[in-house]
This record gives structure tokens, C-alpha cells and sequence, in this order.
């Protein structure tokens, strides 16, 4: 039981140190965490779709604008709304629109998911930068954070810094219970044989739309989050660049494994602040994306499983053998899981006729 | 170590406290820079910022006797990361004075988060009307222009000119849709009217089906807000179609500034209204141009006067509380009181703290934006809806 | 025995591609305890056939009944749920998962409760007891723990059977089992089909001509698409139609 | 609208989709053909505006060529970056999965970006067209319309009946085409298929390359520039169909139409315009118009 023991460690640890990260740091620290656990979320939501059913969606930050659109349209300018439908609004308002998405999506497979996917998104994202409805291309303020009860105001960061810390926590194991269950099983088994699932009987359409669904309202809380810690929403919220961005987060942790996606958002993140200091890199952090993209580039070289891979990477170069042979554990995933859409697959022959 | 546990460390350096400043005379006034460095933005970020700098080496380092330390970020244009970037400047690096920026949706951003911490706040390009309207604030000055501003001016101008049918081109976002409504403002009260507005999806650049809808409209001109690479293409797509001799083109001093080298020959005699022009003859403007050219080795633009004048307003304000940024109401009432003998010409500022300006007709002559007169004299914002 | 009882009977199946007709008019019953054997050339339409009773494709026209219910209009994963279990040529089995995971995962089609999100998968009794035994049944009960992926060829084919045997089916459809087999696994996997006979009804397509005619209790023979000749073992080996359309002309 | 104008932009929007399959030419190779998700297409038609821009006065001193010259000299420069990146980057991650190729792609962009902003700064530029295809023909009583629009389609013709051609007429096509199809079956029949996909690669950056050079003076060399055409260019090669010429080059015109009229139309609406047609299209027929052919 070595590899589930050394994933529990790791997760726990994790959580710990972000639980006494806010006791060691000045205030902007805080916001930074904040915003890298949002980011953390919102990976979370994509790596049920794309690292364990196998369904790559590029139009994710459409439920996490909708999510944040959400938190301020529905909140009123002069009294503080209460978090407890607040929430629930805007994680319902995401999950409405996967709902309506995924229905009609899933019909495609492969990369014609991919940009079907897309096209939903860029449809949200033109909706509300070019009508009034979302405040145009300027956004729109959240006045008032809200609160619940008299014990928690999201105005206070380290009301909201505990607030998402709890919210992480939450998703993280809610997915983790979720991957172990039937339906997790499920989803993995959709992912790597979609074909053999459908002939034992399981209806995989309603499977793939309930994560569907349960991932847009991921994001939608995600979308919440963010919009309350920064009291802003702007269309951009929605744009690819943002879907592309979380998926890369999801990539370079390493697939299949939500510790990836939670090492992918802190990873993606830090790499930026590393390269954008001046303390480091001087006049150079101008170009800072130079060496974003070579680390990048570098991480696809060196990582094929992403960085949750690296424990394992190293100990099969020490022991020298496949270590698959005896003692794999029923992982959760088992290696990086084939996501591999067929693009030249056998029912699209490729004779240019 | 693995690839993430030196990303940890590294950012445990940047994340920590700032070193505190050692203090022998009074202590320095850290500025912080969030201007774009990357992306279509970035040579309008890199001349606004050698224009600030520049009045500050002008003035020997120091304003009101406390030397200037510069800590810069850089915004992306990228309004979901305008808050961090902020809060890494004022909780960070605790800076005294906000500057920045060039996009108008990190503009907001940033007068929110100067809104609710009181920050300094001088925005030296953004033109959202709203910086100066509903979010004006006592701690928020631009030294730039309103989008309403240019547009209401080329209203003035074209309505005088006695154009009647008039159609209107811009992308589908904020500026352009303010520059328009400014625009129409002044020209419908001069007697014209705006036979058609016409707007394709942000960025796009495929402008031919709408310079088809022109030629079909038959207007007696074109009034048009387009900027950078947007600007370049209109221009040229505008001559190419055969539209520049039949019907004049006007618009917004950013169509042809920054671009005439781009746009060639198709951008000579174009008429825009901006509150700069090449050949002012301002002795104020001709010591600028000089002194920018032997520090950069390149002509300064519009953007370098707003980053120029930027300094200039702290200056005075500083000036006037000697130094002392606390006093956030006698800071607001010197700048407000104040007339910044800007390269521009002298300009005062409005009660939502918009620069009240004059401006000017240029024309296009020779690659350069040559002065032609005065469009409108003294132009204030109306900073509707700023309550404060 | 009561009259045979028929769990899975096709009537005029037919499938037209466009102008070419892979499966034309063909009928069979799939009786308990029996196995029927499909034999053909290459393109005679049995995996057509196959893929029309199993549900992945829609007939032109003609009747499928599976338990005495028409269920032409079901999909696959329905058709698997009323007790219809089916392998393929090429393997489709879960090459990252564990043997044991294959068949818990195939059991768990029975029992799905997906909305039990809070519960492990290995804690569902049904589905791990279901795996074990239908594991046991194809001969893998040593091999649970090993990764699918590393099994040799003969090995995948068991699994394939036992993710079969693991949604308790009543009507087996296996195609080409034995293909890719040395003689030793074909003996052991023609034991198991013999086993496997008494509670179920096997529809087996088929190259290897003696393990059919050793396996089988009825034979079907088609050639482009139809059905030439049905009958026992016997009356198939001695019929005209079939020699002069396997052996060649005048023999 | 009345007839007259109605034609001019039934031209526009012909001109516009045969513009856009000229920009998505190189996607349709890569990304089509060989099934490598190819992020780094905008970078590559941005490279080339550039070329486009700083080759000029380079190509001018040194043996005095003009705009054509230019242009030869920066096909060769792009065929060599296409089979040097395709060497460094590309050849190990044809058996790894497709995300692996968005990651590695992505980090193209970014250094790409910075590269051109360190060589050759962030100022916006224009590229004149030649001089003979300088003029342009009177076009209904007000309009005139640039020749150089013409020489555009006119490229863009005979590149799609190039590739058309290649791909489904000679030898290295049919090699090409089952490489991409079943890559180890290729390699077991003794095909260099590593040379193969080299060829290819190098083929499809140096299309967007040229792409970039011959609209760069309609278009202008701005920094982004890549980022605007990199989403409309998957959109073109996924409704044509994956791996189909001809389906990229419908794509493109039906795109063109869509987009014209829609912005003259539908103003309002016109940025959701080529999304909706997309999905609609995907959901009518989920393998794109056409099946690769």
C-alpha cells in the first residue's frame, strides 16, 4: 500500500502547510495563495472532465465566468447577500449552463469535443462582452462581499483565504471519494474504454453528462471565489485564454491525479512570480515569458507524467526495471491515462479523395 | 530538488516582506509602475514610462525633496490579474503612488482597489469615461483624456465643417463606443446627424464588408476610434478601397498616432483630434521633444506627454503637502487648483480630476500629426455620474 | 428438457451499406445449453451480424428478441443489462486497470448506484464477489492482481470471457476467441466454452474449423452475408452448398 | 442593399474565406494531416509578417530583390525552422498523448512572443506591396479594389490545389497520408516515416510562414498578432473535417459568408456568429462536413 499511503502524506502535508502559510506571510502572500487556491479549484473541476473520464473540454472558464457573473449580478449593491444561497446560486447558475453544454456536446467525440466545447464558451464569452447584460467590456464591480451569518465576512482576507482553503479542501476529497466510488470507477473506465464499458451495460451518455455537470458547477464555485476575493468581473473571465491556461495547469501537474492538478495551479503560478521578480531576473523579468515557456517546454521533455510523476520517474530510473510488473497497487489511474482521441482514428479513414 | 520545491523557495523570497527602506533624510517615495510590458500594448507601456521618468531625472531624482524609487509590474493587459498586480504593489511593496495603466478594464480594476485602500492612484492613458464618472474618487487623477473627450472635439470640428450625414466605425468595446457617444453628442447639437453606426466584434480586422456598407450609405464623412495594429489596417484597407477621396475620414487622435510609419502614404491629410500634435511650437513642447530625444533617441509621442505629465501632477500635489502623502485632502485640493504647464499647453483639472485641455485639429502631413488649430478650447469632462 | 428454450432469436436481419448488403435476411435462435457456431469468410457479414444482435448497430430491417422480448429498438448498454454479454476480436478490455479491477468494473454494470459517490467501488460485495468468481471461472484467479496490459495474448482473451461471465449474462456472443491462440490455450479455452455451455446460450463466430466442428451443437455457415447452411455438425459437413462454396467446385 | 452592393460583398466575403484558408493552410497540414494539435500556428504566421517586414530592407541591400525575393528567401528560412523545430521539439511526441503536444505547443507561443519582442520590438509596422500589385481597379461608382487582394486569392487558389494535388495524386501524398493514418503499419513497411513527418512538419510551418509573408501587407505586423487567427484556423479545419483539403477550403468560404454578412446584418450579434455555426455543424454532422476526404 506504499504508493495510496505516500499520496495521503502528501495531500495532507499540502493542506497543512497552506493551513499555517497565512501565520508566516505578509499580506500579499495571502492574496497570492488565495488566488493560486482558486486557480486550484477551478483545475479540480477539469481534471474530473479531462484526467479522469477523458473528455477534453476547452471551454471551461465559460462555467467559472458564469460562476463569477453570477456572484455579482445576483448580489445587491447596498446589502451584503448572504453566502448561504449565494452560493449555491452561482454553483447552480455554472452547472445550468454544462447541463445545457454537455447535452448537447457529448454527442461529438475527440477533438470535435474539443471545439465544440470551445465554440460554447466563445458563445458566453461574446454575450457578455458585447451586450450591457454583463456591464460590456469594462465588467462590473461587487460592491458589497457577502457574509454569512455573523461569523464569516468575505470582505476580511483572512476570512476568505480560510473560506477558499475550505472550499479546496472540500473539492479535493469530495473528488477523491468520488474517483473510489462506482461512479468515479465509471468515469475511468469511460476514459479508457469507453466501447467495453457500453457492451457490460453501463449507459456511459448520462455518465459523461454528470461530470459534465458536476465539474461546471466546480468551476462555477471557482468563478464565485474568485469574484468575491477580487470584487471585479470582466469578460475576459471567459476568454479561451484563461480555458487554455487551466488546462496547461492540469497537463503540466500531471494528469490523472488530482494532487497534479493541485501541484499544476501552485506550479503554473509560482513559475510566473519566479520569472516576473526583479529581485531574480532584473531589467530581464520584462521577458518573462521567455522563460515561462522554456520551462514549459522543458517540463514536456523531462516530465512526460507531469511533476506528480516525478517520484516515480526517478525511482523507476534507480530500481531500472518497469515497476508496473509486480506490486502496482490498483492505483487510481495507474500510468498517465491515454487520453487519446483518435484523430486518425479507424471510423475517420483518411483517404483524401 | 524537484522543479517544485525550488518554484517554493523562489517565491517564498518574492511573497516576504519588503526590505524596509533605511531612512536618513526623508524617506523615499516608492512609485509603482503597473504598465504593460508584453503583449499589443507594450511600446505604449515603455513610453509612458520613459516619459515619467524622464521629469523625474528633469527634477534630479527627487519631488518635493524625497528621492523617487520605481518598483514596476508588469499588468499584461490582462484585467483577471489587474487585482494581484495591484495588491503586489501596495501590500507588497507598499508603494506610495499607483501609475498605470494603458487598458481600460485594468484601469478599473486598479481604481477599485485605489477606491478601497485610498492609494494614490494617476492613470496616465486608460480613457474609460468611467475612471473620472462613477469611480472618481479624491485619490484617483488621470493625465491623460476621457474616450468623450477626443470624440466631442472631432463632433465640434466636423459639425462646423457643415458635414449633415455622418457614419460612425469602431470595434464593439468600451473606448470606441464612449469616442462615438461623445462624437455624436457634439456633432448632433451642431445641427448634424450620425446616419449609421457601424462596429465589428473586438479584435477582428476584416473591415471590408463594413467600408462596403460606407460606400453603399454615401455619407459626406466617416467618423472612426481605432487604435495599434487596428489603426494600421483601417487606414490602409480605407485608401485601398478607393473611399479616401470620396468620402474624408475623421477620427480620434490614436488612428494615426504611433502608426504613421505602418500606414505610409495612405494616412496623409487625415484629420484627428487629440490633445497633442508633432509640431505644437509650445517652447514647453520643444524643450520635451528635446530633452526625450537625446534620453531615448526616438520622437516622444501622446503617450509620453501622459506619463511626462503624470510626473508633473504628483510633483505639484507632493509640493504642495511637502511630501507628505498622508494628507490625502490637501493633495486632491493643490492638484485640483493646479495648472500643469504640460507639453500639451497648460491644462487645469476637472472636479472628477480629468484634464481640462485643449484639443487640437492636426492633420496628417509628412509622417508627422502637424497642427492645424484649436478644435475645442478648454475641453472638460463632464465625469458624469462622479458623485464625490 | 423441457422444449429448448430460446433466449436470443433473430429473425430476417438484414443490414444494407448503401448499395452493398453485408447481411441479408438471415435468421438464427440461440438456445440454452447449446452453442451455435457462425463460420465464414472473411466479409461473410458475421461481424455485422454480431454487432446487429449485440446493439452497436441498427439493422436495416428484420427482428431481434432476446428472452422473449423484441428489443430490435434497444441500445447496447440495455440489451448487455437484460442478460446479453458479448467479447470482441480485437481486445477491449482495460489495459491500466488490474485483472481484478477488469472484472469488478464489468461486474459493477449490475449493480451501478452511481449516485453512492461517497462509498470506495472495492467495498461494493456484489460486484468484487461477482469478479472473483467469473475470474476464477476463465483461469485468471492468479493473475488478479497483475496489471491488464502486461498479460499475454491468450491471457487477454480469458479476460476477455471472464469480463463476459462477470455481468452473469444468459446469451454469450464471442467472437473469434480463439484467434491468435497456441494449442494449449485453445484446449483450456475450448474446456471453458464447454463449461460455460450449461447455463448459457452461445452464439460462437469462428475460423478454426475443428474446434468448431469438436464445440459446437449447430452450425451456421455465410458467405457474402447470407446464410448458406444451418444445421448439426453432420448435415453441415456433408451439404453440397457448403463444400462447393468452402472447398471450390467438383471435389 | 441593393444588387450592386450585395456583389461587392458576396467578393468581400470570397476574398475573406479564401484569405482564411490561406491562413489556416499550414494547420490543415499539421493538424489535419498529422494530427499534432498545434497551438503554435499563430506564432508561425506571426513570424512570417515579421519576416515580411524585416527581410525587406535585409533582402533590398544585400542583392537588391524586391517583394518576390523577400518572399523566396523566406520560404527557405521557413522550411528550415519547420524541420529544425520539427527535429528538436516534435519528433518524440508523436507517441505521447495529445495534451503533451497543447504543452509543448503553448511553450512555443510564449517563447516565440518573446523572441520577437527582443529582436524586434513592440512597435506596430506595414509592409508595402509590390509595386505592380500596387494599384487597384475601379469597383462599382465610389469603390476601387486593391489588385493586391486579387494576387492574395490567387495564392490562395493555387495552394489548395497544390496541397489537393499532393496529397491525393502522388506517391509521398499517399505515403503522407497513411503515415498519419497508421504510423507503425508505415514504419513496418520500411517508410522512413521520422523523414515523413519532418517533411511534413516543415511543409506546414513553412505554409503558415508564407501565409504570414503574402497578407502581411493587407493585414499589419502588430505584437499578438498570432494570438487574433490561431482560434478561427481550428475552427475552419475542424467544420471542413479533419485531415480534408477540401473540407478546410468550404470551411473557410462558408466562414467568409457567415462572417461578412453577419457583421453587415447582424451587428449585434456578429461575434457569435462563426461559434454558433461551429457547433451547429458539429452537432448536425459530429465529424465535421468532410469525412477526411
Amino acid at each position: 500500500m506504499a504508493m495510496e499511503r505516500s499520496k495521503f502524506l502528501f495531500t495532507t502535508v499540502a493542506f497543512a502547510a497552506l493551513a499555517l502559510y497565512p501565520f508566516a506571510a505578509g499580506s500579499f502572500g495571502i492574496d497570492l495563495v488565495t488566488k493560486i487556491m482558486v486557480y486550484a479549484v477551478f483545475a479540480l473541476s477539469l481534471e474530473l472532465l479531462v484526467g479522469t473520464t477523458g473528455l477534453v473540454c476547452f471551454g471551461q472558464a465559460a462555467f467559472f465566468g458564469i460562476g463569477a457573473y453570477a456572484t455579482v449580478l445576483l448580489s445587491s449593491p447596498t446589502d451584503a447577500p448572504s453566502l448561504a444561497w449565494l452560493l449555491p446560486a452561482c454553483v447552480l447558475a455554472a452547472a445550468a449552463y454544462a447541463l445545457f453544454v454537455g447535452a448537447l456536446t457529448l454527442r461529438t467525440k475527440g477533438v470535435y469535443f474539443i471545439m465544440v466545447t470551445l465554440a460554447f464558451a466563445q458563445m458566453a464569452y461574446y454575450v457578455v462582452h458585447d451586450t450591457p447584460l454583463g456591464g460590456g467590456t469594462d465588467g462590473i464591480y461587487l460592491t458589497v462581499k457577502p457574509v454569512l451569518g455573523g461569523l464569516l465576512d468575505l470582505d476580511k482576507p483572512l476570512a476568505l483565504y480560510g473560506f477558499t482553503l475550505g472550499a479546496l479542501v472540500a473539492v479535493f476529497g469530495f473528488l477523491a471519494l468520488l474517483g473510489r466510488s462506482r461512479f468515479g470507477r465509471a468515469l475511468a473506465g469511460i476514459r479508457v474504454n469507453e466501447q467495453r464499458m457500453r457492451a457490460t451495460g453501463f449507459s456511459t451518455y448520462p455518465y459523461k453528462l454528470a461530470a459534465f455537470v458536476i465539474s461546471g458547477g466546480i468551476a462555477g464555485l471557482a468563478g464565485f471565489l474568485f469574484a468575491v476575493k477580487d470584487g471585479f468581473v470582466n469578460p475576459e473571465l471567459m476568454s479561451w485564454h484563461l480555458s487554455g491556461a487551466v488546462l496547461i495547469m492540469i497537463i503540466l501537474g500531471g494528469l490523472g491525479h488530482l494532487r497534479g492538478a493541485l501541484i499544476g495551479a501552485f506550479a503554473f503560478a509560482l513559475l510566473q512570480e519566479l520569472f516576473k521578480s526583479e529581485a531574480i531576473f532584473g531589467d530581464f523579468a520584462k521577458h518573462w515569458q521567455l522563460g515561462l515557456g522554456l520551462t514549459i517546454i522543458a517540463s514536456v521533455a523531462l516530465l512526460p507524467r507531469g511533476i506528480v510523476g516525478v517520484p516515480r520517474q526517478w525511482r523507476e530510473r534507480l530500481v531500472g526495471r518497469r515497476i508496473a510488473t509486480t506490486e502496482v497497487r490498483h492505483e487510481l489511474a495507474g500510468p498517465p491515462p491515454r487520453v487519446n482521441f483518435r484523430v486518425r482514428s479507424a471510423e475517420v479513414p483518411n483517404e483524401l479523395a | 530538488m524537484t522543479l517544485f520545491r525550488t518554484t517554493l523557495v523562489a517565491a517564498a523570497i518574492a511573497g516576504g516582506a519588503a526590505s524596509p527602506a533605511l531612512a536618513q533624510t526623508a524617506p523615499k517615495l516608492k512609485v509603482g509602475l503597473m504598465l504593460p510590458a508584453t503583449g499589443t500594448f507594450a511600446a505604449l507601456g515603455t513610453a509612458i514610462e520613459q516619459g515619467f521618468r524622464l521629469y523625474v531625472a528633469e527634477q534630479g531624482g527627487k519631488l518635493a525633496g524625497r528621492e523617487i524609487e520605481f518598483v514596476k509590474v508588469d499588468d499584461e493587459s490582462d484585467p483577471s490579474k489587474a487585482t494581484d498586480n495591484v495588491n503586489k504593489l501596495i501590500k507588497r511593496d507598499n508603494v506610495d503612488v499607483l501609475v498605470g495603466t494603458v487598458h481600460s478594464g485594468v484601469a478599473m480594476a486598479m481604481a477599485k482597489v485605489a477606491k478601497e485602500t485610498g492609494t494614490l492612484l494617476i492613470v496616465p492613458n486608460a480613457g474609460a469615461d468611467a475612471v473620472t464618472g462613477p469611480m472618481c474618487a479624491p485619490n484617483i487623477f488621470r493625465s491623460s483624456f476621457s474616450n468623450w473627450q477626443p470624440g466631442y472635439a472631432m463632433g465640434e470640428v466636423m459639425a462646423k465643417k457643415g458635414y449633415k450625414r455622418v457614419v460612425t466605425i469602431t470595434w464593439k468595446y468600451a473606448a470606441g463606443d464612449e469616442s462615438v457617444r461623445g462624437f455624436k453628442e457634439a456633432f448632433e447639437k451642431g445641427g448634424g446627424t450620425v446616419a449609421k453606426e457601424l462596429s465589428l466584434p473586438f479584435p477582428n480586422v476584416e473591415f471590408q464588408a463594413l467600408l462596403t456598407e460606407i460606400a453603399a450609405a454615401k455619407p459626406d464623412a466617416v467618423y472612426t476610434f481605432f487604435a495599434g495594429g487596428g489603426a494600421v489596417k483601417f487606414v490602409k484597407d480605407y485608401a485601398a478601397a478607393g473611399l479616401k477621396k470620396s468620402i474624408p475620414l475623421y477620427g480620434a487622435g490614436f488612428l494615426t498616432d504611433g502608426t504613421l510609419e505602418a500606414q505610409g502614404a495612405d494616412a496623409d491629410g487625415l484629420f484627428t483630434t487629440l490633445h497633442y500634435a508633432d509640431s505644437l511650437g509650445l517652447p514647453r513642447d520643444n524643450a520635451f521633444r528635446l530633452a526625450y530625444a537625446k534620453s531615448y533617441k526616438l520622437q516622444p509621442d501622446v503617450y509620453a506627454v501622459q506619463g511626462y505629465d503624470a510626473a508633473q501632477m504628483l510633483a505639484t500635489g507632493l509640493g504642495a503637502v511637502k511630501g507628505d502623502l498622508s494628507k490625502k485632502a490637501e493633495f486632491a485640493a493643490a492638484v485640483e487648483k493646479a495648472r500643469i504647464d504640460s507639453p500639451r499647453g497648460a491644462f487645469t483639472i476637472s472636479k472628477s480630476h480629468n484634464p481640462v485641455q485643449d484639443i487640437y485639429l492636426r492633420q496628417v502631413t509628412g509622417k508627422e500629426n502637424k497642427l492645424v488649430g484649436v478644435a475645442s478650447k478648454s475641453l472638460a469632462d463632464p465625469g458624469r455620474g462622479c458623485r464625490s | 428438457m423441457s422444449s429448448p428454450e430460446v433466449l436470443l432469436h433473430g429473425r430476417d436481419i438484414t443490414r444494407r451499406w448503401g448499395g452493398l448488403v453485408a447481411v441479408n435476411k438471415v435468421s438464427l435462435a440461440l438456445v440454452r445449453g447449446r452453442v451455435h457456431a457462425v463460420i465464414g469468410t472473411n466479409g461473410a457479414g458475421k461481424s455485422t451480424l454480431i454487432n446487429i444482435l449485440s446493439g452497436e448497430i441498427e439493422p436495416s430491417d428484420g427482428q431481434v428478441a432476446l428472452l422473449g422480448e423484441d428489443v430490435t429498438r434497444w441500445s447496447q448498454p440495455r440489451r448487455a443489462r437484460a442478460g446479453l454479454g458479448r467479447s470482441y476480436q480485437r481486445n477491449t478490455i482495460y489495459p491500466s486497470f488490474t485483472v481484478f479491477e477488469n472484472c469488478r468494473l464489468a461486474a459493477q454494470a449490475r449493480t451501478p448506484q452511481p449516485w453512492v459517490w461517497w462509498r470506495s467501488a472495492q467495498r461494493c460485495e456484489a460486484s468484487t464477489a461477482a469478479a472473483r468468481a467469473a475470474a476464477e471461472r476463465a483461469g485468471l484467479s492468479a493473475l488478479l492482481d497483475r496489471e491488464a496490459g502486461l498479460l499475454s495474448h491468450g491471457q487477454k482473451r480469458q479476460l476477455e470471457i471472464a469480463m463476459c461471465l462477470a455481468t452473469a449474462p444468459q446469451v454469450l456472443l464471442l467472437d473469434e476467441p480463439l484467434a491468435g491462440m497456441g494449442a494449449e490455450e485453445t484446449e483450456r479455452m475450448l474446456a471453458l466454452l464447454a463449461e460455460l455451455k450449461h447455463g448459457h446460450a452461445i452464439l460462437l463466430v469462428e475460423h478454426d474449423m475443428d474446434a468448431v466442428f469438436r464445440i459446437a451443437d449447430e452450425i451456421t455457415v455465410m458467405v457474402n452475408g447470407a446464410v448458406i447452411a444451418s444445421g448439426t455438425p453432420d448435415a453441415v459437413r456433408n451439404s453440397s452448398e457448403v463444400r462447393a462454396a468452402y472447398l471450390g467446385e467438383g471435389h | 442593399m441593393d444588387l450592386a452592393t450585395f456583389l461587392i460583398q458576396c467578393l468581400n466575403a470570397l476574398q475573406y474565406g479564401l484569405l482564411l484558408f490561406l491562413v489556416a493552410s499550414g494547420l490543415t497540414l499539421i493538424f489535419g494531416i498529422m494530427g499534432v494539435i498545434n497551438l503554435a500556428h499563430g506564432s508561425f504566421y506571426m513570424i512570417g509578417a515579421y519576416m515580411a517586414y524585416a527581410l525587406a530592407p535585409i533582402v533590398g541591400s544585400t542583392f537588391g530583390g524586391g517583394f518576390f525575393a523577400t518572399l523566396g528567401v523566406g520560404v527557405v528560412l521557413a522550411v528550415l525552422l519547420g524541420y529544425v523545430l520539427e527535429w528538436a521539439f516534435f519528433s518524440f511526441l508523436y507517441q505521447r498523448e495529445h495534451l503533451q503536444q497543447v504543452l509543448m505547443t503553448y511553450g512555443l507561443i510564449l517563447v516565440f512572443e518573446e523572441l520577437r519582442s527582443l529582436l524586434l520590438g513592440d512597435d506596430v509596422h506595414g509592409v508595402k506591396p509590390p509595386d505592380i500589385l500596387a494599384g487597384t481597379l475601379p469597383l462599382g461608382e465610389m469603390m476601387t479594389y486593391p489588385v493586391y487582394r486579387l494576387f492574395i486569392s490567387g495564392v490562395c487558389l493555387l495552394l489548395a490545389l497544390g496541397m489537393y494535388l499532393v496529397f491525393t495524386r502522388t506517391r509521398l501524398g499517399m505515403m503522407i497520408r497513411a503515415g498519419s493514418a497508421n504510423r507503425e503499419m508505415v514504419q513496418s513497411l520500411g517508410i522512413d516515416i521520422k523523414f515523413l513527418y519532418r517533411v511534413v512538419f516543415a511543409a506546414g510551418v513553412a505554409v503558415a510562414v508564407v501565409a504570414g509573408m503574402v497578407a502581411a501587407p493587407v493585414a499589419s505586423v502588430y505584437p499578438g498578432m498570432g494570438n487574433t487567427v490561431l482560434i478561427i484556423c481550428f475552427v475552419v479545419v475542424v467544420i471542413g473535417g479533419i485531415g480534408s483539403i477540401r473540407g478546410a477550403l468550404l470551411a473557410s468560404l462558408v466562414i467568409g459568408v457567415v462572417d461578412t454578412f453577419g457583421t453587415v446584418l447582424l451587428p449585434q450579434a456578429a461575434g457569435v456568429l462563426v461559434y454558433v455555426l461551429m457547433a451547429l455543424i458539429l452537432l448536425w454532422k459530429p465529424d465535421g462536413l468532410f469525412k477526411a476526404g
